[in-house]
């Protein structure tokens, strides 16, 4: 039997209400953890930090962030895009702004001031509800990348409007800029990952994620039982606001260093969350990261199986993955709605019985 | 551990990239065939790979090491333009030409780190030309300053030295890009006393009846434009629209092509535009081009683009870089250069009309010559116009010198700026 | 379940306190429609309070606007002896009003464990920050809180369904869940909107016991609305009997079903 | 009159008429949202592959050549023919109609009874689909799409407005004729919904889906009606956007332009679509005109959903949409 839960008893409440109950589970979770922290980053090299490990991270955190306000609160989003930017410029502004202060302090501060941002732009989701807050959203996403575009003081009155991360350090070891190892990158982005992934879990088994689950599945229900909805639906917009700056103020000033707001935060980068979270699981921590990891290597992967293997154009390649991450969105919606996370449970259900069916 | 750390770092190179092959020149291609900007990206593109195909077929390669271009699809994307690059880099690249000003601003510091030329002709960053900050990157024979420069040197000589009193307005895509040459036209205007109006159209711009209402209404007496993609098509198609007399209206060489002025049919006659090089099919390399790429059958993409404006110019991208091989090739006595040598070579390439004529393009581009301070050239640019009846372009200028007055204090400026931030000791010293 | 015919003895019981809610003069529109129409009667603290009526008569109407769902027109609710403000429902149920729903109302994407929980929402008072990390009063309360509903889990005898997700139990059972729910807020009063629709008979049954339970055991307030005539007299202590809007009877069971204008309004006049 | 408020009438008169082209594409939105509630994402990207679709059969291009060539080693790009605007009208539409099957077949089949938001983000799915779909079957390239519209500046309004006013107002032909294609379209949808079996069906279905089950009519069979319809009217916008774009990628993001037509004009309402374009359309026109050179401009791409936000805060269902009754 490879996966166990037989004669894993719990003895009290707090025993049953952990992370992870099975302990088959736990165990596996902390040898990931221990590889990903202690071997990973000796063998990543540029390639797997940059164009692989360092944005699966990142995007896992924007993907928990869509996911908690989507997946666990049930109010779709496509401002994301702008979230992200929010984070990003917020980032550059403190980090020129106060050079002699941690860059990771930095990144937080990025991620509550997109909190805020969040909150006003959550505001209309307590009157508009379904695509028509979906719609809505993408005023914040239109507005946001136009402002940072027109307003010099964002870009620090920069020739082009470009902002580039200056070089800074954490405990004399580079985490932004040119000179910054691959590994560094990765175990900055690994931190943040790992933490806001925990606080994600803890946040969504508590009364708040219940809070946001009832606003999800019936509202009027659970304002009548007694959630205030304007405090969840906030609560939700804020949080999620908060890990996708996060995630946009990594992805300026950790993975790429340098960024231009309509092209790096578009629309398009709402709509790839957004693909994450439906591929990888709505309503799971898991599934982000699993959406993440899916939506970052599959292009990788579709490039060099035709590309360089069948050596088909990279046109060709390109509009066959387009046809591919599209048709995997409706197959998802279709066949299987929770996502990876739920063939991964599938999964372990049949790994469980293994090798005794019956 | 180191025996397992190799293996795993294999594996993982296996799974990701085939292996890198040995002697040969490898130059790699990041184009754009997709999204938004795929009409620009595909022509550029062919060309570029099809110079090295004809260097292949015909010469053996440069040096006698064969190129091999890799090209890796960034849709104008600068995320995709990361994964490009590092990609790329381990295949032992040469110099990039990534065609986009985002992923140029990415790929300076990385490149640097990297210690891998950049080569970013007539896009990027404009101070890249100082090459005592910038010891990597290099934009001639010229940038988007130049251009602006030219543009209004050019609208200098049409009235008589003077534009004072003037109204231009610059009509300009809503990014990096499109904001590049406003600095230097509010200084122009400031020199010469033209009254300056900026129009912003906002990516991808397929809506512009606003801007160019204000144009009908504001009757500026020349319009500048700075756009990409749709952009370009859809301003043509407005001014026609408006009768704005097309032989006042101006774009970069990035609002130059076949693809901006063709929707506009008979309405484009008259379309000026900036030119860095010639276009057109009237130069003998098309002969050996149809010889020994064409007819082979090797023609990169669908083979329909050769002598478009984008084509000329993603071939004499090409063209630059392959001369910068032979350089390097001649400075370090080697054929199979490294990336280091190969900057030595664009530091110290030197491009003549002779050399031009030699290579079947005389009267294409103009003749340069860098050094380790100058990485941006002279920045000449000409002028051609559009015959739609003849479906041509016609280069109505010879090259116009830009107003190195204004623009070097800008780039000076900018680079230092660039230097002390970024704590780079300036070289050439 | 007790007996058969006879009714429960009613004010005198020494369970029943003075009134705990009042509604006075209701009346509630939707557009042009009157779907309440000057309504009064009151809720005695302990008691079981049904509102009958035919299809259409307006009785999940006024459970809304106990609720705070709907807001009446005119009239005015009094609970604890207080007038009511205009009160958002969760603010209605953070007073100590909890509910069920005709047509079931529970969290499909839950648990049947995380449903009750949510039950206890507005008894739990952990920080945001507390509960980010789990550490100190968020994880103390959860485990208490757990308890108190792991009581209630074995009370409606639901302890096997309790880590499904609410989706897959069969119709009764969720019935019984959406009563944990409610039972789980410790609320003053219950409203149940037909709390026995759709069942067979032995769900009946056990649903009554576990109303008369609840009743007894926790003192928990209770109006419910109900088709079953029968079922409503045996439970409930008053009947509030409606019809197109208008109160037409008021009273202890055994006063109301002889009543001639109930017996109309449920058998139809030309019978009558 | 002074020339500002001249200027200001030039503006609005354009920005009803972008208005109309706003409209054009939102209708195909309200079609399928009425019949079938869902929200279809993918409208702009079919109008995209229409135009394709069109040119590629105007000119002759072969389909999947890229493809064809890559697999079998071939180098086939034309037919050598050119196909009459009207028949290569037609052959567009009956692929359209075929995709039309084939959505019903593999994407709605699967989602009946979904969550509404679900159903919004297949289509999303099915606009990525259908995008790379197209560029593999018809190339990326920019493409010229001739149909024989007119288009520039109305002489006609040009002398009248100059003989009155001094100022001679642009209208561009193009314009006027989108303008009396949606009169044309909307007039002849109505015309279809009352009179005609399958219109009244539509109706049915728009109305209750079950009751309209009950009496036999096929939900599926209808679905694909309005698919059809829809990539009908997609075909429309994609030529009028067409002709004046050129057929190429961006074609797709006028999706986005509609989006906010419809929260302002309501989902289910056909007039709603056309008023909320036309105030779109002036609103952002006359905002950029206004406002725009004071803020720096470029202001269309979030004015529209601006508006459409503050709107929706006072009238949550639309200017004509169905008032939102909440029950439990």
């Amino acid at each position: 039997m490879l996966y166990r839960e037989a004669g894993d008893f719990k003895t009290s409440y707090a025993a049953d209400g952990q992370t992870f109950p099975i302990a088959f589970d736990r165990r596996r979770y902390q040898a990931v953890l221990v590889l990903a922290f202690g071997v990973v980053p000796f063998l990543v090299n540029d390639y797997w930090a940059n164009a692989v490990l360092v944005p699966f991270l990142i995007y896992a955190i924007a993907a928990i962030g869509l996911n908690i306000l989507t997946g666990y609160c049930g109010q779709v989003s496509l401002g994301t895009g702008g979230f992200m930017a929010v984070g990003a410029y917020a980032c550059y502004k403190l980090m020129t702004a106060f050079p002699e202060v941690s860059v990771l302090l930095h990144i937080l501060l990025a991620g509550t001031v997109t909190a805020l941002v969040g909150m006003l732009f959550g505001i209309p989701s307590l009157r508009i509800k379904g695509f028509y807050l979906a719609v809505a959203t993408l005023a914040a996403q239109f507005f946001l990348v136009w402002l940072f575009n027109k307003v010099p003081w964002f870009y620090n009155h920069s020739a082009s409007g470009q902002i580039s991360a200056p070089e800074r350090s954490v405990l004399g070891l580079a985490v932004t800029g040119a000179a910054t190892a691959p590994w560094a990158k990765y175990l900055v982005c690994l931190a943040f990952a790992v933490g806001l992934a925990w606080i994600a879990r803890n946040l969504t088994r508590g009364s708040l994620g219940r809070q946001w689950m009832a606003i999800r599945d019936m509202d009027i229900a659970a304002e009548i039982i007694g959630v205030n909805p304007l405090r969840a639906k906030l609560t939700a917009f804020a949080i999620s606001s908060f890990y996708v700056g996060v995630a946009g103020a990594l992805m300026f000033a950790v993975y790429l260093g340098a960024v231009e707001v309509g092209e790096a935060f578009g629309v398009n980068k709402a709509f790839l969350v957004l693909f994450m979270i439906i591929i990888g699981g709505l309503g799971s921590i898991f599934g982000s990261f699993a959406g993440a990891a899916f939506l970052v290597l599959l292009p990788v992967l579709l490039k060099n199986l035709l590309v360089d293997g069948l050596g088909w154009s990279t046109a060709l390649a390109a509009h066959v993955e387009l046809m591919i991450v599209g048709a995997l969105i409706v197959f998802f919606l279709v066949v299987e709605p929770h996502g990876l996370a739920q063939l991964w449970r599938l999964a372990k259900e049949k790994l469980r019985l293994w090798p005794f069916p019956h | 551990m180191t025996n397992t750390r190799l293996a795993l770092s294999a594996a993982f190179a296996a799974l990701l990239a085939a292996g890198p092959a040995m002697a040969e020149l490898v130059i790699p291609n990041l184009s754009y065939r997709t999204g938004p900007y795929a009409p620009g990206g595909i022509p550029y593109a062919d060309g570029f790979n099809d110079y090295f195909t004809l260097l292949n077929e015909r010469d053996g390669g440069i040096g006698g090491e064969r190129v091999r271009t890799i090209e890796c699809e960034t849709a104008y994307n600068t995320e995709k333009g990361v994964e490009c690059y590092e990609a790329t880099k381990g295949e032992g690249s040469l110099v990039y030409n990534p065609l986009s000003t985002g992923i140029t601003y990415q790929l300076i510091p990385r490149a640097t780190a990297d210690g891998i030329p950049l080569y970013t002709p007539g896009y990027g960053r404009t101070s890249a030309a100082n090459g005592k900050v910038f010891e990597w990157v290099f934009n001639y024979p010229a940038n988007y300053w130049d251009a602006a420069s030219v543009a209004i040197r050019y609208l200098l000589d049409e009235n008589g030295g003077s534009l004072a009193g003037k109204r231009i307005a610059l009509v300009y895509h809503n990014s990096a890009y499109g904001k590049e040459p406003i600095r230097t036209l509010q200084e122009l205007a400031t020199k010469h006393g033209y009254e300056f109006v900026e129009i912003a159209v906002d990516h991808p711009g397929q809506e512009q009846k606003s801007q160019w209402l204000q144009i009908r209404q504001q009757r500026p007496d020349y319009v500048l434009m700075w756009g990409w993609g749709v952009m370009n098509a859809v301003a043509i198609q407005e001014a026609a629209n408006i009768r704005y007399p097309m032989e006042n209206f101006i774009g970069v060489w990035w609002s130059g092509s076949e693809n901006d002025v063709l929707p506009a049919g008979d309405g484009a006659n008259g379309y000026k535009s900036l030119a860095m090089h010639g276009s057109g099919m009237d130069y003998p390399v098309y002969a050996a081009l149809k010889q020994h790429v064409y007819d082979k059958g090797l023609a990169s993409g669908d083979g329909d683009q050769i002598g478009s404006v984008l084509y000329s110019r993603g071939m004499y991208a090409a063209l630059v870089i392959a001369e910068a091989i032979r350089k390097a090739q001649a400075i370090a006595g080697t054929a199979q250069i490294t990336p280091a040598q190969m900057r030595d070579g664009l530091e110290q390439l030197e491009i003549t009309e002779a050399r031009m004529a030699e290579l079947g393009l005389p009267d294409f581009g103009q003749s340069f010559a860098a050094s380790c301070a100058d990485h941006g050239g002279p920045g000449m640019g000409r002028i051609q116009q559009w015959d739609a009846a003849a479906r041509r372009w016609n280069l109505i200028t010879p090259f116009i010198a830009p107003d190195m007055d204004v623009l070097g204090p800008l780039i000076e400026a900018d680079s230092m700026a660039f230097a002390t931030e970024n704590k780079i000791a300036l070289r050439c010293q | 379940m007790t007996g058969g015919g006879e009714a429960r003895p009613a004010a005198e019981d020494r369970r029943i306190g003075p009134a705990i809610l009042e509604m006075r003069n209701i009346t509630l529109r939707f557009g042009g429609v009157t779907a309440i129409h000057d309504i009064s009667f009151d809720v005695r603290e302990g008691e079981i309070r049904a509102i009958i009526g035919p299809n259409g008569a307006g009785k999940s109407s006024m459970l809304n606007v106990i609720s705070g769902f709907y807001r009446p027109q005119e009239g005015e609710v009094w609970f604890r002896g207080e007038r009511r403000r205009r009160l958002r429902p969760y603010e209605v149920a953070r007073q100590g009003i909890a509910r069920t729903f005709q047509n079931i109302a529970l969290f499909q994407g839950m648990s049947v464990l995380d449903n009750i929980m949510t039950g206890r929402l507005n008894l739990m008072g952990a920080s945001i920050l507390a509960q980010a990390l789990w550490w100190g009063r968020a994880e103390r309360e959860e485990v208490a809180h757990r308890g108190k509903v792991e009581r209630i889990i074995d009370f409606l005898e639901i302890q096997h369904v309790r880590k499904t997700p609410v989706g897959r139990l069969p119709y009764g059972l969720k019935k019984r869940v959406e009563l944990a729910r409610a039972l789980a807020a410790e609320p003053r009063i219950l409203l149940l909107d037909e709390p026995m629709a759709g069942m067979n008979v032995e769900e009946k049954e056990d649903m009554c016991r576990f109303i008369l339970d609840a009743n007894d055991e926790f003192g928990t307030t209770i109006v419910l609305i109900e088709h079953d005539m029968g079922v409503v007299m045996d439970l409930s202590d008053r009947v509030v009997v409606m019809d197109y809007g208008r109160k037409i009877a008021d009273g202890p069971p055994e006063t109301v079903r002889t009543d001639r204008a109930v017996i109309d309004a449920y058998l139809g006049v030309a019978h009558g | 009159m002074p020339d500002q408020i001249l200027f200001a009438l030039e503006v609005t008169l354009n920005g009803l008429m972008a208005g109309v082209l706003y409209s054009l594409v939102a209708l195909g939105f309200v079609l399928i949202f009425k019949a079938s509630g869902i929200f279809n994402f993918a409208q702009g990207v079919m109008a995209l592959f229409a135009a394709l679709t069109l040119v590629g059969f105007q000119t002759g291009q072969v389909p999947f050549a890229h493809l064809v060539n890559v697999l079998f080693g071939t180098h086939v790009e034309h037919f050598g023919w050119t196909m009459p605007t009207l028949a290569a009208i037609a052959a567009t539409m009956a692929v359209m109609v075929v995709m039309a099957l084939l959505v019903e077949r593999l994407v709605l089949k699967g989602l009946i009874n979904q969550a509404p938001i679900i159903l919004f983000m297949a289509t999303i799915g099915l606009a990525y689909f259908l995008e790379g779909f197209g560029d593999i079957m018809w190339g990326a390239d920019i493409k010229r799409l001739e149909v024989g519209l007119p288009q520039g500046l109305s002489e006609t309004i040009d002398a009248a407005t100059f003989a009155w006013f001094g100022y001679g107002f642009f209208i561009d032909r193009l314009d006027i004729v989108a303008a009396l294609v949606a009169a044309a379209l909307v007039v002849s949808l109505t015309l279809f919904s009352q009179y005609t079996r399958h219109g009244r069906a539509l109706r049915a279905v728009a109305d209750d889906h079950q009751a309209a089950l009950s009496v036999g009519i096929s939900l599926r069979a209808i679905w694909v009606l309005v698919w059809s319809i829809a990539g009908f009217v997609a075909l429309v916008a994609g030529v009028m956007w067409g002709t004046k774009l050129g057929v190429q990628f961006s074609l797709s993001l006028i999706a986005l332009k509609a989006l906010p037509v419809l929260m302002l004009g309501g989902f289910t309402s056909i007039p709603g679509a056309i008023i909320g374009g036309l105030i779109v359309g002036v609103g952002e026109k006359l905002f950029e005109f206004a406002v725009g050179p004071l803020v720096g401009g470029a202001t269309e791409n979030w004015f529209a959903y601006m508006l459409a936000l503050v709107f929706l805060l006072f009238r949550p269902q639309g200017l004509f949409g169905e008032r939102i009754i909440e029950r439990v």
